[in-house]
């Protein structure tokens, strides 16, 4: 087992290049992405187009054309990896991604499964204002057929962004740009070539019986410093990385709150009808009798993503309201 | 000009889908049947040039307007009535519905009920031939309205920079629901438009079976030989309006009976005849085997089975959703 | 004040005309809207056209170029009324109603609000399967900066309707087709001239002391009978629609539950990620304590709407769900 | 011919523009200041003409790249750098930043960063002028990558059936973020597009300031007289790659070096002499009056305060969102 590290365009590009190296019908493309157009807005997919040739290319700026390809190529059964540059830019492919991606599984009986992969790269805390930094995973957990999927490390995101594109049911992979190149891109431990990691499973991050914190992707980092500095003080916390945001992981959410009977729910994305909203009623339809506290919610507050970094910061869910959260629940 | 078995398989589908279409129309006048139906009859002659252009294993997309495309590519009339009536048998298991007929052994990948969104969706299985040079092309049929979205020039866009191997079918019946095509029309014809990517595209008479077979052909060839994409605009008439039900207030009753006088069907039929492609007697043939074949395809539906409440927690995701 | 009857299409026709009437700043347009053209697929428009002129367009089919023009008209001090003839197709113009509509107050410092609403119709029932059926009421509820509006009866279609074109923040109002055509299309009484229904306000349709039930739309109709139907039992059961869903009237919803100490929040979208989630979250995060039991949700099975009519019925919450949800947590 | 006024004026746009964005980059490459620039050096003629050819009280939609344009349009610099800088005093109050510029008082009205999303908004502006008969034109400016967007489309076909006055200006600057315009060429130019919606589009040389000026002219006029939008393409070179620090190895760096050298500013500078409209003095004493210009919108940029986080509630909502 290697021990380089990795960063998450690393991770991003491994991903990609295992996939095309072992299996044909991995297809990719997207704006900028073949090498004579820059190799990907990030880089991700650099060198790629040069090494598979025609099933890596770049396409005009054109996100319907885009996903209504994808859809088209996995009806046919490709396996095709597309980009969204940002994820504010699905609401120009929401309808291919949802009216057709996500349902023509059901719709044509079983007969063309849609096994497609969008990778989409977002997140507040660059300044990137209101139209280029949301989180909108929640529009998608609401939609049966999809799978929405984040990773908090490099190693994670590798292995679910291979689970991904090797998986039957269209999955929309959000990368997150903070952890691409801010602060919280350290790079962490590189997989073993083939390192896949399972869909549809949590990951329990830190164990602990005080309380449970049930997060996803950057928040995860927050959360963790959070939770390290609590158990210095004896506050036993158990944390858990979703991975998979919807569907979500209920047993091991379940099994931890019953364990806890305290839960915290952590994400980016505005409070309001986010995915944070069902976990927490999952948690009290499921847990009621043996729930000590309501579950708590921290989100992002009801309003479009600031420009102005002060203004952005206090937009963003931050360590202190989580650990504040956390202490509420456990008082 | 078509060889005599080609002639003779067109005049085959057009009897089948206006028989199909006027079968369905008085099942549902008599109240035996029930469903939201948009009447394709007027539109046969453009769907049989289609169906005997394409190979079996082409792949088609097409639309919520899309009975005489399934037809003609082949999908089973069982199956395809036991769909309409959401049953069990039915191509999709009674899921998806007219709007939604899938049929991968006929090639039909794709119906959409979303005006357009089939153009950008043909390209992706076009790419997939491309990749896998399997000669296979990738048709696609919409309407005249459909030419108004920025998914049809997203799709044409792309299709020509990656050269793709499809046809853009546009089945141009003048009218998108209640909008007279006039209406919004912006050029003289929409197969012009084709320009404005640098791909061929033609516009001609889509009830005239030999102009519109010719048409296909040249496209179907062009596509099939590696030479791109190519646009076709057939001009056509819906005799029942925009769905069977419609009121149709909005169009004038001449220009309707008009074009109901020169129904293309009978009129190609006959055009068989006095050109000797076929008598009177193998034509009266044909419409029969057809009205049996509807027959069964009738009686196969209604006497299938509704689908099972299982079916709802299944196809959702490859892996049964749970309860 | 009239007692003649009122269709929900004709308390559409008749909030648009009122409005025509009395500010010369509302314009609609929409596919089909004219007279020239129809007059609107459902109708609701007919007549308006020949009325006020320019006023009223026709578009080509371009959902993007409506909604568009939606947000420019209104950025000029225009009150747009759009219709996007059913709810699926909103997955198109979802760019120009998030990103733009839903946004431009906030970006602009507030120079420029954006009072359009957006008229859309949809709702299972009518076997019109998974592209023509979909209620997306959460996508809108995780946005901020938009207001997301149904009607249970005509009356408040109106006088809701009416709401929306005058409030000076972006509107969806979500009509549904089986109240306009369906069984449920009963007309209900026609309310006077001038009559609004205030935008952020719950209606309490039943009071009660046992339980609350909060839902809105079409699933209203369906609650009054159960309800009612319990009364007979002795069961008292507080019946709130909530009439504006996101921001929804957290303080009715909340007044209610403190006194019944039981909730059960019911909608036709998808359960998963719905609005019935954040409901949910909202009265277990403030009155765990005083609660009895869990708050229950009914909503739509996790899957895309089925055209079979036996499957779309077993999709579809039915009455009999919002039962057994009563009845569980008043056990 | 513009009038010398006119000329001058285009100059001193012209030069406030260039010389605004050289201040950004340095103070960015010194680190005084930090955000995602996206340099506009290379643009200015166009947005120098399009800003004397509107009218005061026209509209215009911009996008991310769309510094020059709203100098252009009149825009404080104090205000627009207080606002690239996230302060309160900014046009937006901070709260947009530079790619959501708004600024009700000279006209910008929005400033989007979806690529090609402002064409079917300036559709909206345009139709309450037609209403209001106010006599507003609308320019909205977009990239030739913009181009292939399907909002793109559905944005002229709308303007053209109701006959808006709108002017769609493409600055095609070659490149679409790391992408040459030519790989994704399907016409030989834009402007021809245009014919695909029945509308006058042409394409000039948008670094010839008399071409693009007359090219806008002629546009703007079509367009206020009722004769319905229009489409212009000019012809440009983004100096400095998609944003700032961009390490452009995309593309060639002669290709870059030549179109430098023919830089426009200082080439329209020289006719400006050459020509007799002014003379090195009076343009030298241009150059430092936009240097004062900025200098004291840097000053009053830097010395205002962040906007209150009593902001974040505020302009969600036309009333306050409740903590
Ligand atoms: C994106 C979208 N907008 C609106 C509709 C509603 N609608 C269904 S059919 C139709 C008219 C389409 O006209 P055309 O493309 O000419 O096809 P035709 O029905 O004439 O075959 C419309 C507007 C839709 N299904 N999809
Ligand atoms: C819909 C959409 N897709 C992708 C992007 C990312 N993006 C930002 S700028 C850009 C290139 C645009 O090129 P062009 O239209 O030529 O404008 P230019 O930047 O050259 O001025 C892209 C792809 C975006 N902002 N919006
Ligand atoms: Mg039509
Ligand atoms: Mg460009």
């Amino acid at each position: 087992m290697t021990t380089r590290p990795m960063t998450f365009v690393q991770a991003s590009a491994a991903a990609l290049e295992e996939a095309l190296a072992i299996d044909p019908t991995v297809v990719m493309f997207g704006e900028d992405m073949a090498d004579d157009t820059g190799g990907g807005v990030f880089g991700v997919s650099a060198g790629l187009s040069t090494k598979y040739g025609d099933r890596v290319r770049s396409t005009p700026i054109s996100e319907q054309a885009i996903m209504g390809a994808a859809v088209g190529a996995a009806v046919a059964g490709l396996r095709p990896v597309v980009e969204i540059m940002l994820m504010n830019f699905m609401g120009i492919a929401m309808d291919q991604f949802v009216n057709h991606a996500s349902k023509l599984r059901f719709m044509s009986g079983g007969q063309t499964p849609v096994p497609l992969t969008v990778r989409t790269a977002t997140g507040a805390g660059f300044q990137q204002a209101a139209q280029h930094s949301d989180m909108l995973e929640a529009w998608f957990g609401h939609v049966a057929g999809c799978k929405v999927v984040t990773a908090s490390n490099p190693a994670d995101a590798k292995g679910l962004l291979l689970s991904c594109i090797f998986d039957d049911d269209p999955c929309i992979f959000i990368e997150n740009t903070l952890l691409y190149f801010g602060p919280g891109a350290v790079p962490g431990e590189a997989p073993p070539p083939g390192h896949r990691v399972p869909l549809g499973k949590a990951n329990v991050v830190r164990e602990g019986s005080d309380v449970t914190v049930v997060s996803y992707g950057r928040q995860v980092i927050d959360a963790i410093t959070v939770v390290d500095r609590l158990a210095e003080e004896g506050l036993s916390v158990e944390l858990i990385d979703l991975r998979t945001i919807m569907p979500f992981d209920e047993r091991t959410v379940l099994e931890s709150v019953a364990k806890t009977k305290r839960a915290v729910v952590v994400h980016e994305a505005v409070k309001r009808c986010g995915v944070g909203a069902e976990v927490s009623s999952r948690i009290h339809e499921e847990l009621f009798g043996e729930l000590a506290k309501p579950v708590l919610r921290v989100g992002a507050r009801t309003s479009p993503v600031p420009y102005s970094a002060v203004l952005e910061q206090a937009y963003l869910p931050q360590a202190p309201q989580i650990e504040a959260a956390i202490r509420a629940v456990t008082a | 000009m078509p060889d005599r078995p080609t002639l003779r398989r067109m005049y085959e589908l057009m009897t089948t889908i206006k028989q199909c279409d006027e079968r369905f129309r008085s099942m549902i006048a008599a109240g035996e049947i029930g469903f939201l139906h948009f009447p394709v009859r007027g539109q046969e002659v453009v769907a049989a040039a289609l169906g005997v252009t394409l190979r079996h294993d082409d792949y088609l997309v097409t639309n919520y307007r899309g009975m005489h495309d399934s037809i003609a590519k082949g999908v089973s009339l069982g199956e395809l009535w036991a769909e309409y009536l959401g049953k069990a048998t039915g191509t999709c298991k009674g899921k998806g519905g007219p709007m939604h007929i899938t049929d991968r052994k006929s090639g039909v990948m794709v119906t959409t009920g979303v005006v357009g969104s089939g153009t950008v969706i043909a390209n992706g299985l076009a790419y997939a031939s491309q990749l896998r040079q399997d000669g296979r092309v990738t048709a696609v049929t919409f309407g005249d309205g459909a030419t108004s979205i920025g998914a049809f020039h997203e799709a044409l866009n792309l299709a020509k920079t990656w050269n793709l191997p499809v046809v853009f079918l546009c089945q141009n019946n003048l009218y998108a629901e209640k909008t007279a095509y006039s209406k919004f029309q912006t050029t003289p014809t929409i197969g012009e438009r084709a320009s404005a990517y640098g791909l061929p595209g033609v516009t001609v008479d889509g009830n005239d079976a030999l102009a519109i077979h010719d048409a296909l052909q040249t496209a179907v060839e062009h596509a099939r030989s590696g030479r791109g994409p190519y646009l076709v605009e057939a001009m056509t008439y819906r005799f029942f309006g925009h769905y069977f039900g419609d009121p149709m207030t909005y169009q004038s009753a001449t220009e309707r009976e008009a074009a109901i006088a020169a129904d293309p069907v009978p009129r190609y039929r006959q055009w068989l005849i006095q050109l000797g492609h076929a008598t009177e007697g193998e034509l009266v043939a044909m419409d029969d085997a057809a009205k049996l074949l509807i027959d069964d395809a009738v009686e196969f539906a209604l006497n299938s089975p509704d689908p099972d409440l299982a079916e709802l927690d299944l196809d959702v995701y490859a892996a049964e959703v749970a309860a």
